[in-house]
């Protein structure tokens, strides 16, 4: 109990670390670093909801992008101002009420993800009766039709045109901020008696349901939040870069999104947030394969595309040497950091799940 | 007092009858056994009794109420607990985990107010854990509460899957032969553990099993089926004496 | 609609059919033995085109050799990568596989798009598949008569290698319990082998009777007809080959007839392949010709 | 609870480090705005779908670096980066560009969405960007930071109706549009347009169809349109789709000539349509068969030369999005990017490679459109359309 409240202060202390050097990063870092510290914060979001769907429930979802479009479309079309709206809607209006209505970023995040979470319950109702790679076919294609709609919904959507000139409202503290909520909601929901029936879903099906789980409640929960994450991802994504479109969402995105919980490992908390932080950059990092290199005297020929190569690779070899990704289904957590720090051998109450 | 009732309950799978007319009756505080040769449809009746699956026709009863065709998980809320035949812990969560997702059901809380820890779920989580650690304790398992249960042995796993389903709070327990694979030490042991279960916790017990020593133990009345048919039913004395079970289990023996 | 018109959205969508019933098969196999959605089987068919495009322009083979040359190629990369990224994950969750599918389509993707570069390359036709039938009003290209012949042809070699041979039965007994079928003597690793060597090659066949239709390709080709044949393969019931082709032929006349009636909601196309899927999901999970699979517990 | 510190732990070390490292790097490209080099940033797709056209863009900027190597003395550096076809990709492009590169003008891109999703991220850094191809008007309206060498999709669109009806006599109309392509469905908009007001007849398009980029087959649309029996048929879009496109209406037996717009102009059109796209019409920025210009003559003389094949119109665009650039900056006289963007926006009478620039209140250029037909596998010129004043 006593060490309870002394992770709780410590959490707090360090809470409030954070948003001391997320202030200086602000002030020193440019529009690039801060841009890709954005990126990191959005892409734990979206690690972190996908990881809730396939990591613990066990439920093989491939509908993120779907879920991601709704929210950046949601918060996109209500935080636009009216001119940029007339400006982007030159082809066919903006149906009413949206035309004249701007909302401030927090309520429309909000109800981008709501949103999210509404379809993917309208979609859960059917479609999570199916079990594995149908399910993840089926989740594909619903994220696939939500793509194809708003392709075709010219006065709600701009269809191809995209939307452009969305406020630029993402900044550190949302994305932080909004990573720091997530992340507490995903730990306090995994920990607490529903997320231990997710993850008994994960483990056996029909043991849970003869435990008593009601297997669609659950699973629809498990869904829905993850949507609502989603959603709300898509939308502080929308807002970052400015413009977004429905290419933007094909299902290329999810396979990213997986990635990152892949290498993570399916079920680790950590290992999500560390893998959105390592692949974010990486992906950045790397930049230097596709280009050029001068070395003075002579240069080497760079190859664009291969970085990608890279990855693929990279995520192949997680997939078939370190099958459980970096972290497997363990967390790091404090207790284990103190023990390790100070040399004692782990207590078997250390390794909590 | 009645405590399940069965009303013909047969289950076909296409073209083949797996139970036919299979009809029971099960009184407070009875232990009841199943027996029957390999493939004779015991643990197809267990399915259809937890509404694993659906009886193709006839009805179920728990103490009087019609309970055929809910689902699994309301069947359990209603006090039907059971094991499996083939062990199916959450393998890799802990013992104690194992135990407390059997406690999810009785939950009241919404996942709202367990993510934001109210007061309230902050009770009932106590109350679970508290609740939890006594049934470990009751089976033995204390000293390897946080380990993972698939490295558990053998015999502590089947436990382990007993204290699971009694901590649905039921009001009948069935075991899908819960002595498969113990040697005669552990066997004693469990017949022993079963008796004072029924007792502790007031329950009915329901069990399919194969060794004779612990069916003609400690069962007040058992069943026997035979492809899917109720060849006879009686006292353990009766059905030792019973020429068609001798004959459906000899039968086979005599011919070989 | 004039019966002319219908007639010949009719001949389209048998055309656009029988090359979803013919990439359907392959996938169908896969799916059949290993219960495994092969997500690279649409880039397999990717590299098969590339493989005979090179054949022709690099190495001045004529087509047909070029083609063959292709196939065997393709049948020798699907052994290579079944090998490589799917029996090591064998006895793994069927998500570990899944994504390991996922992997190697996204590999094959990128490596193709840095060897081959990004950018559409002209498929050559020979002119005996490109030619114009007209027959009144209507015109068909004599590819398509060409295309449900090959995959009528290839739909009963298959049925005889599955149903009256030898490495057909083994095939059967994997796909029934692969335990079972290696205890009774049956070598699991070489039949699954041959049976994603074959599902390659079909991928193959398929992919080449695609670019001769139509003729451009390039390293994404493969992602949009790979799902599409998967759901074709779902409609027919996965796993049974025989359903495959008629999930192919029902999603191409499906398609087609959708915009030829509903011409405005032509911009839906792609969404109708998945609608149709989540339905047969839904209401038929085994498809038309699958059989029910019941669950042990 | 101690989950959520620990991983707090955890990520202010690595924002820490991240924020560390950038510091001293931030020293180090400032150091490099003294040195004796003038970066230009080149934005364009080299993988992904738009690779093809971002090839044909960088050809052309590159021949005008080679020619026009310095500017105020100083050497002149391309900074090439990938935004890989893709908005979230191109934003990161950009601001690396931006920030990290320090360039003083960016080019590019193909694709007008990709240029879009820069758009936010020049603005604010204030430093002009010079669009090569991108047509959509939204990438320069409301923005003071983005020009382009080309015109754009709204009088496009009306080139080409004013084509079908006064040079083919059009009085029908039938439109294929790629609906998921931004810039397909806008040409196709004011195609719509410009016909009816020029016809007079609302019910002049008799049929209009859709499909997404990477279909492949068109049977059923084109059955469709068939049977509408239209003069012409208008179907803006991707080279590849649209090359597939007409092959297939041509074994339907569809006899209407096909009109589109400059993305056709690329050799794979004609490579992949063969002698199905014979008699394909579209409008371009720019032809080599008659040089507008001075600098035409120069830029087609020396791209022969290098690259042994005839420049595609955006290699004009993006050779003249360079030239541009330097000009401003020699007019400027100096390498701060706001002065630099003043000076791009007074550009009046430029001489570029493909035509006269001058450039509007939105920073679009107003120009001619050249009228390219297929002819015997080849591109030859047909037209020249003055802008209207």
């Amino acid at each position: 109990m006593k060490r309870k409240k002394y992770n709780i202060i410590f959490s707090v202390i360090l809470i409030i670390l954070l948003f001391v050097i997320l202030y200086f990063a602000k002030l020193y870092l440019d529009d690039y670093k801060s841009r890709i510290l954005n990126l990191c914060a959005i892409y734990t979001i979206l690690g972190l909801s996908l990881n809730l769907i396939n990591g613990f429930t066990g439920l093989f979802s491939l509908g993120h992008a779907g879920f991601m479009a709704i929210g950046a479309y949601t918060t996109a079309l209500l935080t636009m101002p009216i001119p940029i709206k007339e400006q982007n809607f030159f082809m066919a209006p903006l149906i009413s009420p949206l035309d004249k209505i701007v909302w401030p970023f927090l309520p429309s995040l909000i109800l981008g993800g709501i949103l999210a979470a509404f379809v993917a319950f309208l979609i859960g109702a059917p479609v999570l009766r199916l079990k594995g790679d149908y399910l993840a076919i089926a989740t594909l294609g619903f994220s696939e039709i939500i793509r194809v709609i708003f392709t075709n919904t010219q006065r709600l959507t701009n269809g191809a045109l995209g939307l452009k000139g969305i406020p630029n409202t993402t900044n550190l503290f949302w994305s932080f901020g909004i990573a720091v909520i997530t992340l507490i909601v995903m730990i306090l929901l995994i920990n607490s008696s529903y997320g231990r029936a997710f993850k008994a879903i994960r483990e056996d099906e029909i043991a849970a349901e003869n435990m008593g789980i009601n297997l669609f409640k659950h699973k629809i929960l498990a869904f829905t939040i993850g949507a609502f994450f989603a959603g709300i991802g898509g939308g502080l994504l929308g807002n970052l870069i400015g413009a977004i479109d429905p290419l933007m969402f094909r299902f290329f995105l999810t396979y990213n999104i997986l990635l990152i919980i892949v290498l993570g490992g399916m079920g680790s908390i950590t290992g999500t947030v560390i893998s959105a932080f390592i692949i974010t950059i990486s992906m950045e990092a790397l930049r230097f394969l596709d280009e050029s290199i001068n070395l003075g005297f002579f240069t080497i020929r760079g190859i664009p595309g291969l970085r990608m190569v890279v990855f693929s690779v990279l995520l192949m070899m997680v997939i078939l040497f370190f099958r459980n990704g970096l972290m497997g289904n363990k967390e790091i957590t404090l207790d284990i950091l103190a023990n390790k720090l100070s040399k004692k051998p782990l207590t078997k109450g250390g390794v909590k799940r | 007092m009645n405590m399940l009732r069965t009303e013909n309950i047969t289950m076909k799978f296409g073209g083949v009858t797996a139970v036919k007319d299979f009809s029971l009756n099960i009184d407070k505080g009875e232990i009841v056994a199943l027996i029957g040769p390999n493939g004779a449809g015991k643990t197809t009746v267990f399915n259809m009794i937890t509404g694993v699956y659906k009886p193709t026709s006839g009805k179920i009863f728990l103490k009087d109420k019609d309970i055929t065709g809910y689902r699994p998980d309301k069947i359990t809320s209603f006090g039907i607990a059971r094991t499996f035949q083939n062990i199916r812990l959450f393998k890799e969560l802990s013992v104690l985990d194992n135990v407390l997702i059997a406690n999810h059901l009785r939950i009241k809380s919404n996942f709202i107010e367990a993510i934001v820890r109210l007061p309230k779920y902050n009770r009932e989580e106590r109350e679970m854990h508290e609740k939890s650690i006594e049934l470990i304790k009751r089976v033995g398992l204390l000293d390897v509460i946080h380990e993972k249960s698939s490295s558990l042995p053998y015999g502590k796993q089947r436990r382990l899957e007993i204290a699971r389903a009694l901590a649905t709070n039921p009001s009948i327990l069935l075991l899908d032969e819960p002595a498969a694979g113990m040697n005669p030490k552990e066997t004693e042991d469990l017949t022993e553990f079963i008796k004072e279960i029924r007792d502790e916790f007031d329950l009915t017990i329901f069990m399919i099993e194969h060794h004779m020593q612990v069916v003609m133990g400690i069962s007040d009345r058992i069943y026997v089926l035979d492809y899917g048919v109720t060849i006879a039913e009686g006292n353990p004395n009766e059905i030792q004496n019973n020429p068609k079970v001798i004959e459906a289990y000899l039968g086979v023996s005599e011919d070989a | 609609m004039t019966l002319e018109l219908f007639l010949q959205h009719f001949a389209n969508g048998i055309s656009l059919g029988s090359l979803y019933a013919l990439i359907a098969i392959g996938y169908t196999m896969v799916y059949g033995i290993l219960r495994l959605i092969n997500f690279a089987h649409g880039d397999i068919f990717m590299m098969a085109t590339y493989f005979a495009f090179f054949g022709v322009l690099t190495f001045n083979m004529p087509w047909y050799i070029s083609f063959i040359v292709a196939i065997i190629l393709t049948g020798l990369l699907g052994i290579g990568v079944e090998k490589a990224a799917y029996r090591p994950l064998r006895n793994s969750p069927k998500i570990s596989i899944l994504i390991s599918a996922i992997g190697v389509s996204y590999l094959l993707e990128n490596l193709s798009i840095v060897l081959f570069d990004g950018r559409p390359k002209p498929f050559p036709t020979p002119n005996i598949f490109a030619d114009v039938i007209n027959i009144g009003n209507i015109s068909i290209q004599r590819l398509t008569f060409i295309i449900p012949v090959v995959t009528i042809i290839l739909l009963f070699l298959l049925l005889f290698l599955v149903n009256n041979t030898k490495s057909g039965m083994a095939m059967r007994a994997v796909s029934k319990d692969q335990e079972t079928a290696q205890l009774m003597g049956v070598d699991v690793n070489s039949t699954i082998s041959f049976t994603f060597g074959i599902g390659s090659m079909l991928a193959a066949i398929g992919g080449l009777m695609w670019a001769l239709k139509f003729p451009q390709i390039q390293p994404l080709m493969g992602v949009m007809p790979g799902l599409k044949c998967f759901i074709a393969a779902v409609i027919g019931g996965i796993g049974n080959i025989k359903g495959a082709v008629i999930g192919g032929f029902l999603l191409g006349i499906g398609e087609i007839l959708l915009v030829a009636f509903l011409p405005s909601l032509s911009g839906y196309r792609d969404a109708f392949a998945f609608i149709l899927l989540i339905l047969i999901l839904l209401f038929k999970p085994t498809g038309i010709m699958g059989e029910k699979i019941a669950e042990k517990v | 609870m101690k989950k959520i510190a620990t991983l707090l732990a955890i990520i202010l070390t690595i924002s820490t480090l991240f924020a560390g490292c950038s510091k001293k790097e931030q020293q180090t490209s400032s150091s490099n705005s003294n040195s004796d080099v003038i970066k230009i940033g080149v934005f364009e797709p080299m993988t992904g779908a738009n690779a093809a056209g971002g090839a044909l863009e960088i050809e052309g900027i590159k021949l005008a670096n080679e020619l026009y190597p310095e500017v105020l003395g100083k050497k002149v550096e391309l900074v090439l980066v990938d935004n890989k076809s893709d908005k979230v990709e191109a934003a990161n492009a950009a601001a690396r560009l931006t920030q990290k590169e320090k360039v003083t003008v960016i080019l590019g891109s193909w694709g007008s969405s990709l240029s879009m999703a820069a758009g936010d991220i020049v603005r604010k850094a204030q430093i002009p960007a010079i669009g090569t191809s991108c047509t959509n008007p939204l990438v320069t309206k409301g923005n003071d930071y983005y020009f382009r060498v080309c015109f754009i999709d709204p009088f496009q669109g009306t080139v080409m109706a004013n084509y079908a009806y006064s040079k083919l006599g059009a009085k029908k109309a039938a439109i294929v549009q790629e609906v998921s392509n931004d810039y397909a469905v806008g040409l196709a908009k004011f195609f719509t347009d410009s016909f009816k007001e020029l016809t007079g007849d609302p019910n002049c398009i008799v049929a209009v169809s859709n499909y997404n980029t990477g279909d492949q087959d068109f049977s059923a649309q084109l059955t469709n349109i068939k049977s509408a029996n239209p003069d012409v048929i208008f179907a803006p879009g991707n080279f590849t789709e649209s090359a597939l496109l007409i092959k297939q209406a041509r074994q339907l037996g569809i006899k209407a000539p096909f009109i589109g717009g400059d993305t056709w102009e690329t050799p794979e059109f004609v490579t992949i349509g063969k002698e199905a796209v014979e008699g394909a019409t579209f409008s371009t920025f720019f032809t080599s068969e008659k040089p507008i210009t001075k600098e035409s003559e120069k830029f087609l003389e020396a791209f022969r030369k290098k690259y042994n094949h005839e420049p595609a119109a955006v290699a004009a665009l993006g050779y003249d999005a360079y030239i541009l650039a330097l000009d401003a900056i020699k007019r400027a006289g100096t390498t701060d990017s706001v002065k630099v963007r003043d000076e791009i926006a007074k550009t009046k009478d430029f001489e570029g490679a493909a035509g006269k620039i001058s450039l509007d209140e939105n920073g679009d250029a107003v120009k001619n459109a050249v009228i390219k037909t297929v002819k015997e596998g080849k591109f030859t010129y047909l037209d020249t359309i003055e802008p209207k004043k």
